[in-house]
């Protein structure tokens, strides 16, 4: 597809702390997870330029995406591109269209809608709205029947190669491991992104085997067994598998599922094993783990947001619907030392090859229905 | 003279009131308590409660979903609370309510494909819905045998049959009845044909309250009919009173236990099957989360009596409901909700604190569910 | 405990580990395999014992108690909460804030019972509804304060994800520990293993001193216990809060010794699990303690399948699917209910009110 | 007498139920080594009483003196304490303990706070043999026949050295030969200076085992009287108020067809022992047909396996010309079928709903009280306002909750269910048990009435007395086996009662031990 590169693609290979990905961080942090703060001022005036949030069902310090989309909202309205930002937290999926209502009737410029579940809602607000710019997270449309007007001139979806993220992880950990046992633990499968992380782990560290002639043992498992509720915030759970990957000899788990890939994340780090993160920079939101944070897969989301934000303010808006934001992976941090020069310069070649498209993970858009 | 005359009729009044009295109260302690934690916390209590009744009774639009919301309320409510009169406490609305969505689903979707042709919405919505109460009914109905024919106790058995449906729905919607089009990437059944939906009331954007609504004001009163004044509902309460009476006096007990959890069943697969024919037009996973255990507290709050509970499902309608808009103006997380809901539900449990409080006189019965874990 | 109910127990955990040995031989050792999998039952059976033990305090004083998951989830929060105050608040090493939240923890759940008390006890609620109260309030609490903590205006930590003080160290069973592979059993966290003494003090108290035998009469005919001078309410009283300390120390596990963050509803049911462990090892602490292990093993079957998902033979493919699996400690819990594997005999005034 | 051989007094002690005025400033006082009996019908305040002397109840007024220093009784402790033990009406035994651990319970023996149970069995050994009263310490409890029990709880009050023991109504569960057995051991206790207080309903006893008789009724103390100053119509006038006739008139029965016929009857209990062991009977209309037995030698089985409520392992049920063998109850009921059962608050009763539902609790959806699965609430109430009437049950209204009833007429109420509907067969499981003499009159002449209009009765009875004055033909059970069937006319109290004692009267009265 069309990627448009970010600095945060460019530049995340480069070692130590370049990465804006990995400096803005801890910038935002503080910021990040603060809710507005003083009044609201009047959107609806031309000149007062609101963006409104609405999470998926859950909250937006799921030290997820959720909380990754408002914290690159925040970060637009810290740096002056907004003048008033707010986010809804949705409870229920029947309350989608309410709360994007909600903000459309305040008279918000643009709207960010988080997670694939909220595509169909989207679409419709943004047809009913069409002076409103809307933002999906997540959501990767095409034209269907469901949706034949698609492109629409004020709605772009946010998505990304998670695939490719998981692509370089794998990689690396293929590279890295002395056993060469890894293990994967994620949510549930159903959900696209996650599969895509979890198979294009698997095809990274395949692709570095053939290279170097290892076997790789990757043993994934997803979270399937619980409420949809439940997969991504079951700690517990992704600390005890990791631990039974741990048993078995894998020396580096990749956590890839919301708070349970943190669980997993955690129980790697307090086992002196290392550990792989996801979606952001996971040394800033996991810092028990830092010192075995060997990187992370990332999609980082507040820049590439922000980025459209700013478009949309400039009426520089994607027509084509869709918007790439870049794959790529932490910076080492603390265990830079463990990462031979080779090592590194194959992953920066790797991130460009998936980048240019020169290399292909292989890893379809969702787990084929069974 | 006169003044006996009002004192009488004051009481007369009193007796008509007091049932509702208690939770009355229960439910002003509560919101003041959630106010003074909303003010510890820094939050501006008086704005969010603002926020939160405009959101739920402001406008017309909330008007409707706050009806939208205490539909499924409604249902639940009276399946736990039907449960309760026989005895039996069903924690399994959860379950129940996902396999009504999912079967509902499923004949809406599926069943003009199997037949070779297009259905009247007249046969098909019934079709539908019925296929929801049916799967309910099932599901209500394995822990309630199990309860009759083997001692298993009710409560747990109907807690894991939420965890099995969980696993179902999910293969299910992951499998078999997933949404074929290649571009779904969720994990969700295809949409239901335009002939299993059921409409809403005014066709109005933004007026989403249907028809399923008043289904569930019907309901109510279905259900105090059948408690009542039927010979059933005499069977269901005598069992729930003294099952060894019951026994006595000839009555099937084994069968009424079984019966009145697939009852119960029933009416939360209906509450299921409601939310895909006439909102969602599809299940998904993820959907109906926590209305299982929203379903107790209403049950508790109406005191197990119909009609109380459609005004408890409308007021947890109308928190649920206006907590977006509360939300959105003082940014106070919804999940003040959860705890104002746990008090009023402590309250009302344990009245004697709210009569305390209020220096109210006792009164003499008392729900009494628990039966050991025996059976 | 009869014999028959051991032999189904340990045939039924056989079954399960000897399946994924023979799937994954190929990949691990045998050896291996057990060990890993003994060792996540453990850790999976720890939460469910320390519930099954505070049900079994309760219930044997005659409280039904099913408020159990609510009193772990909250005492997960308070523990956490607890052990990074002192941590990133008042700056103490890890160690000592670990040990205060275990401390707060314990004496969390010790709060929730005595609600729980108070609203069965004294005023006579019905019990099961007394424990939906208790569950239902520590998930809106616990909700709420995680939020308006770590969150938003008014937060204490101004939105830091305050860095918590890791988990409890493990502590490796000396000789034992050292035995190759296998020793891995005997590494386990204090949590887990005070869970296994907790069973054995548990079993005595209960059947060999004088606390045991007046709390088992209050479980079994309160009237007779109040004509001998026992203070029927004071037994039910202590015996309750004693029980919420035990589900107090289960939810220390879930954020002080398996991991070292708090989440909303993370203790995903297992307080309800823990229950059906308790009636299945039919009031006794032994017996609760093997079901739990059931329950273990059964998480450790699931994890192994999916871990050696391509190694599973086509024949067994069904295997293969982790939600047709997943339902196996569901469906199991159903069977033991139906007494097939030995009837179980609840305390005869259990969850009955006592009134003089 | 002096005052210093008055072991305890209670003075001017009022009590007050909701709705009840229990104790009436009651004044009674024990004296040293005596069996003081303790009269009264239902409700009269014995119970409430003792209950208050033993510290289960506070008095609202008056106070209790022991030794001439008047104490304050806070809780059983300090009765206990204080030296006072009771038996109480209903037993106080954990059934799923061992007799030692009933015993020692809340007095334990402990080493370093480890229960030593060997210590407290052998007390126990001591205790029995040096009193007569055979216990084992190692026996469950629930194992025990009901006399043994009532020895456990005998011991129970010497293991804590009472010299003060109440007991109340001891003797209603018991063989003659038991309660011979236990006036025996009452006469040993006071030989050693313990004083009793001995609460009963039957006069006989009263007049055969006490010192000092005090009749109580509606909470007063009607007034004290010494055995040989009085005789059983005195008492039993002085416990209602008025005159009763203590014995039944009835005309000679004429039977006619058989109603019921039991072949070979076996049938299990809860814990799956084999406790009616091959039992045959018949019934005939027009007769009663009385079934002697001390408690717990399958009566109660029977009338349940008989009923419906309780599957039977083996044999044939005819009921009115029918095979109901293994039927549910309705089949049975709806054959023509009433019964009394023996425990009206749990099977007899919903004690929740009103006296008018419970009225039709066995056909409210028969006509005219529903039509097409819908009750026919007028003509349930209508009903209920006529058999108040006609049984004379004392109540409000219709709509009182049946829990709001006194013992007696909760019982008026099943009778009035039970024998206004139209049936060939009427089962009566202790119709009478804790009633009092008024209520007792009034229910026997309902059942011979019933006997007269051509029902046939089985009767079902602990009550030797009662037995025998209603019943044409007596069958007495013993183990799970009806040792022999009497003519009522040809039957003495200690014929039976040697029956009831599992001797057929070839054997020798040697063998006559009480059950071990
Ligand atoms: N706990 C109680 N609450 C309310 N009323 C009570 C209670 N216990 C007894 N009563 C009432 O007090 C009165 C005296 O009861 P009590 O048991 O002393 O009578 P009794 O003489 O023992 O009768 P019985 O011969 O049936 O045992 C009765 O009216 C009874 O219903
Ligand atoms: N447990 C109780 N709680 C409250 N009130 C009670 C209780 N027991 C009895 N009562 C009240 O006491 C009154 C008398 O009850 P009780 O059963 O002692 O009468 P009684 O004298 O035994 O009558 P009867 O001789 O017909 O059995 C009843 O009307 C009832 O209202
Ligand atoms: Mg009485
Ligand atoms: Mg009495």
């Amino acid at each position: 597809g069309a990627t448009t590169p970010t600095p945060a693609a460019t530049q995340a290979p480069a070692p130590a702390t370049q990465a804006p990905a990995a400096t803005s961080a801890p910038a935002t942090q503080p910021a990040a997870t603060q809710a507005s703060s003083g009044t609201a001022p009047d959107c609806t005036q031309a000149n007062v330029f609101c963006v409104g949030d609405v999470t998926d069902v859950g909250h937006v310090d799921d030290k997820s995406f959720n909380q990754s989309t408002w914290e690159g909202v925040q970060k637009a309205k810290t740096d002056g591109v907004v003048d008033w930002a707010q986010y809804i937290e949705t409870s229920d999926s029947k309350d989608y269209a309410k709360n994007i209502d909600t903000f459309a009737q305040a008279g918000y410029k643009v709207i960010v809608t988080t997670g694939f579940n909220l595509t169909d809602p989207t679409y419709a607000a943004a047809k009913q709205y069409p002076n409103i710019m809307f933002i999906g997270v997540d959501q990767g449309l095409q034209k269907d029947a469901n949706h034949p007007d698609w492109p629409l001139p004020n709605l772009v979806g946010l998505v990304y190669h998670e695939d490719q993220s998981g692509f370089l992880v794998g990689a690396l950990a293929a590279m890295i491991s002395k056993s060469h046992k890894v293990g994967g633990v994620f949510g549930t499968d159903a959900v696209p992104a996650v599969w895509r992380y979890g198979e294009g782990y698997a095809a990274g560290a395949a692709y570095e085997d053939k290279k170097n002639g290892t076997t790789t043992t990757v043993t994934r498992v997803y979270h399937n067994d619980v409420g949809f509720d439940k997969t991504f915030t079951d700690p517990d759970w992704g600390a005890t598998t990791a631990q039974s990957m741990i048993d078995k000899g894998a020396d580096i788990i990749f956590g890839g599922g919301g708070i349970t890939g943190n669980g997993a994340v955690d129980k790697a780090a307090a086992d002196k094993v290392l550990a792989i993160g996801v979606d952001t920079d996971q040394y800033y939101t996991l810092p028990e783990a830092d010192p075995y944070l060997l990187t992370s897969a990332m999609k980082p989301i507040p820049g590439p947001l922000e980025d459209l934000i700013k478009l949309a303010k400039s009426n520089k808006f994607p027509t084509n619907g869709l918007y790439y934001g870049a794959s790529g992976y932490a910076p080492y941090h603390d265990t830079a030392n463990l990462v031979p020069a080779n090592v590194d310069a194959e992953m920066q070649a790797l991130l460009k090859g998936l980048t240019d498209g020169s290399i292909q993970t292989g890893v379809s858009a969702a787990k084929p229905a069974q | 003279m006169q003044s006996t005359a009002d004192k009488g009729f004051i009481r007369r009044l009193g007796q008509l009131l007091n049932p509702l009295l208690v939770p009355f109260l229960a439910i002003v302690t509560a919101v003041i308590l959630g106010g003074i934690i909303i003010k510890v916390v820094g939050g501006d209590p008086i704005a969010a409660y603002k926020g939160l009744v405009q959101g739920a009774f402001g406008s017309p639009s909330a008007l409707s979903e706050t009806a939208v919301w205490s539909t499924p309320y409604i249902f639940a409510g009276l399946a736990v609370a039907l449960g309760f009169k026989g005895g039996l406490f069903n924690i399994g609305a959860e379950g129940q309510i996902a396999f009504g969505a999912v079967a509902a689903a499923l004949i809406g979707y599926a069943l003009p494909g199997w037949l070779h042709t297009s259905i009247p919405p007249y046969i098909h919505i019934p079709l539908a819905v019925g296929a929801g109460i049916l799967a309910g009914a099932i599901w209500g109905g394995i822990p309630g045998a199990l309860k009759a024919y083997t001692g298993g106790h009710e409560v747990i058995n109907t807690i894991m049959m939420n965890y099995i449906a969980l696993n179902i729905t999910s293969y299910l919607l992951n499998g078999p009845m997933r949404d074929p089009n290649p571009l779904n990437l969720s994990a969700r059944t295809p949409e239901i044909a335009v002939s299993a939906r059921i409409p809403p009331i005014f066709d109005i954007p933004g007026m989403r309250v249907h028809w399923g609504f008043v289904l569930a004001l019907l309901m109510a009163v279905v259900v105090w009919w059948l408690l009542w004044k039927t010979t059933l509902g005499f069977e269901i309460r005598t069992v729930g009173a003294n099952p060894d009476a019951a026994k006595y006096a000839g009555i099937n007990v084994k069968w009424i236990i079984t019966l009145t959890m697939a009852l119960s069943g029933a009416l939360a697969g209906l509450a299921g099957a409601i939310e895909v024919t006439a909102l969602n037009y599809r299940h998904e996973l993820g959907f109906s989360t926590g209305y299982g255990f929203d379903a107790i507290a209403i049950a508790l709050l109406g005191k197990n009596n119909p009609y109380g509970i459609i005004l408890a499902a409308i007021l947890f309608g109308a928190m649920r409901n206006g907590a977006t808009r509360m939300q959105f103006l003082t940014q106070i997380p919804i999940d003040i909700i959860s705890v104002i809901q746990a008090l009023i539900l402590l309250f009302v449990a344990a009245d004697a604190i709210i009569r305390f409080i209020y220096r109210i006189r006792a009164r003499e019965e008392r729900v009494v569910l628990t039966r050991g874990w025996g059976g | 405990m009869d014999w028959r109910r051991f032999a189904i127990i340990a045939l039924i955990i056989v079954v399960m580990f000897g399946t994924v040995v023979l799937i994954g031989t190929s990949q691990n050792s045998p050896l291996v395999i057990i060990t890993s999998m003994m060792a996540t039952t453990i850790a999976v059976a720890t939460p469910l014992t320390l519930g099954a033990l505070s049900g079994i305090y309760c219930e044997r004083a005659g409280v039904v108690n099913i408020g159990i998951e609510g009193m772990m989830l909250g005492a997960a929060f308070f523990g956490w909460l607890a052990a990074i105050y002192m941590n990133t608040i008042f700056h103490y090493p890890a160690m000592p804030s670990l040990i205060v939240g275990v401390i707060a923890a314990i004496i969390t759940g010790g709060l929730f019972a005595l609600l729980h008390a108070v609203l069965s006890i004294t005023f006579k609620v019905d019990q099961i509804i007394g424990g939906t109260v208790i569950n239902i309030l520590a998930a809106g609490i616990t909700g709420f304060l995680n939020r308006q903590l770590f969150f938003g205006a008014g937060s204490v930590f101004h939105g830091q994800i305050p860095n918590a003080p890791g988990v409890l160290p493990t502590i490796h069973i000396p000789l034992l520990a050292d035995i190759p592979t296998v020793g891995r059993i005997f590494e386990q966290q204090p949590i887990a293993i005070s869970a296994i003494l907790l069973v054995i003090i548990t079993h005595f108290v209960l059947f060999r001193t004088r606390w045991g035998l007046r709390t088992r009469a209050v479980g079994e005919h309160p009237r007779a216990a109040d004509t001998v001078g026992i203070n029927v309410i004071r037994m039910r009283y202590m015996n309750v809060i004693i029980g919420g300390f035990l589900a107090g120390l289960g939810g220390a596990y879930f954020t002080l010794e398996a991991i070292s963050s708090f989440e909303a509803n993370m203790t995903n049911g297992r307080g309800f699990i823990a229950l059906a462990a308790m009636i299945f090892g039919n009031w006794t602490p032994f017996g609760a303690w093997t079901a739990a292990l059931v329950f273990g093993a059964a998480q450790a079957l699931q994890i192994n399948l999916q871990f050696f998902r391509e190694l599973i033979p086509p024949q067994l493919a069904v295997l293969q699917n982790s939600y047709v699996v997943g339902l196996a400690p569901y469906l199991l819990t159903m069977l033991i209910l139906t007494g097939i594997i030995g009837k179980t005999i609840p305390p005869a005034a259990d969850g009955k009110v006592y009134e003089k | 007498m002096t005052a210093n051989d008055i072991v305890l007094e209670a003075n001017e002690i009022t009590k007050h139920f909701p709705g009840v005025l229990a104790n009436d400033h009651v004044s009674i006082d024990l004296r040293k080594g005596e069996i003081h009996a303790l009269l009264g019908e239902n409700g009269a305040g014995k119970t409430t009483l003792m209950n208050i002397l033993y510290g289960l109840y506070k008095p609202d007024s008056g106070q209790v003196v022991l030794n001439g220093k008047s104490i304050v009784i806070h809780s059983p402790k300090d009765s206990i304490e204080a030296g006072i033990g009771m038996v109480h009406q209903h037993f106080m035994l954990i059934p799923a303990f061992s007799v030692a651990e009933n015993i020692m319970l809340g007095d334990e023996t402990t080493h370093a706070g480890v229960l030593d149970i060997k210590a407290v069995s052998q007390r126990v050994r001591e205790l029995s043999h040096q009193y007569g009263l055979e216990v084992d310490p190692d026996a469950k409890v629930g194992q025990l026949s009901v006399g043994a029990q009532q020895r456990v709880e005998i011991v129970k009050t010497l293991y804590r050295n009472a010299n003060i023991i109440i007991l109340d109504e001891p003797t209603a569960v018991l063989t003659p030969q038991e309660t011979e057995d236990l006036f025996r051991i009452m006469r040993q206790l006071t030989a050693r200076g313990v004083s009793i207080i001995f609460i009963t309903h039957k006069l006989k006893e009263v007049l055969a085992v006490a010192d000092r008789i005090t009749v109580m009724r509606a909470g007063r103390v009607a007034g004290t009287v010494k055995p040989k100053e009085t005789n059983e119509p005195k008492l039993a006038s002085m416990m209602v108020g008025r005159e009763v006739i203590l014995t039944v008139q009835k005309q000679p029965a004429r039977p006619k067809d058989e109603v019921l016929r039991v072949e070979d009857l076996r049938v299990l209990d809860d814990r799956d022992l084999e406790v009616i062991r091959g039992v045959s009977f018949d019934v005939r209309s027009g007769e009663i047909f009385g079934i002697a037995g001390v408690q717990g030698n399958g009566q109660t089985q029977l009338a349940e396996a008989l009923t419906g409520l309780r599957p039977m392992k083996n044999g044939k049920v005819i009921m009115a010309g029918k095979d109901v063998s293994g039927k549910p109850p309705r089949p049975i009921i709806e054959t023509g079928l009433a019964h009394i059962p023996e425990d009206r608050q749990r099977h007899g009763l919903v004690l929740s709903y009103s006296v008018a539902d419970n009225m039709v609790l066995c056909n409210y959806y028969l006509e005219p009280f529903a039509r097409g699965g819908v009750l026919q609430q007028e003509k349930v109430d209508e009903n209920a306002r006529r058999l108040i009437r006609d049984f004379d049950v004392r109540t409000p209204s219709p709509y009182v909750p049946t829990s709001k009833l006194s013992g007696g007429n909760q019982q008026k109420v099943i009778v009035a269910r039970e024998l206004s509907r139209p049936v060939k067969l009427l089962i009566a499981s202790q119709p009478t048990r804790g009633l009092d003499v008024g209520s007792i009159e009034y229910i026997h002449k309902e059942i011979v009435a019933m006997r007269d209009r051509g029902v046939g009765v089985l009767l079902i009875s602990a009550e030797l007395d009662e037995i025998m004055a209603l019943s044409d033909r007596i069958a007495v059970m013993y183990q799970g086996q009806i040792m022999d069937v009497v003519k009522a006319n040809e039957a003495t109290k200690e014929s039976l009662g040697l029956l009831m004692a599992g001797i057929k009267s070839s054997e020798t009265a040697e063998a006559a031990a009480p059950r071990p």
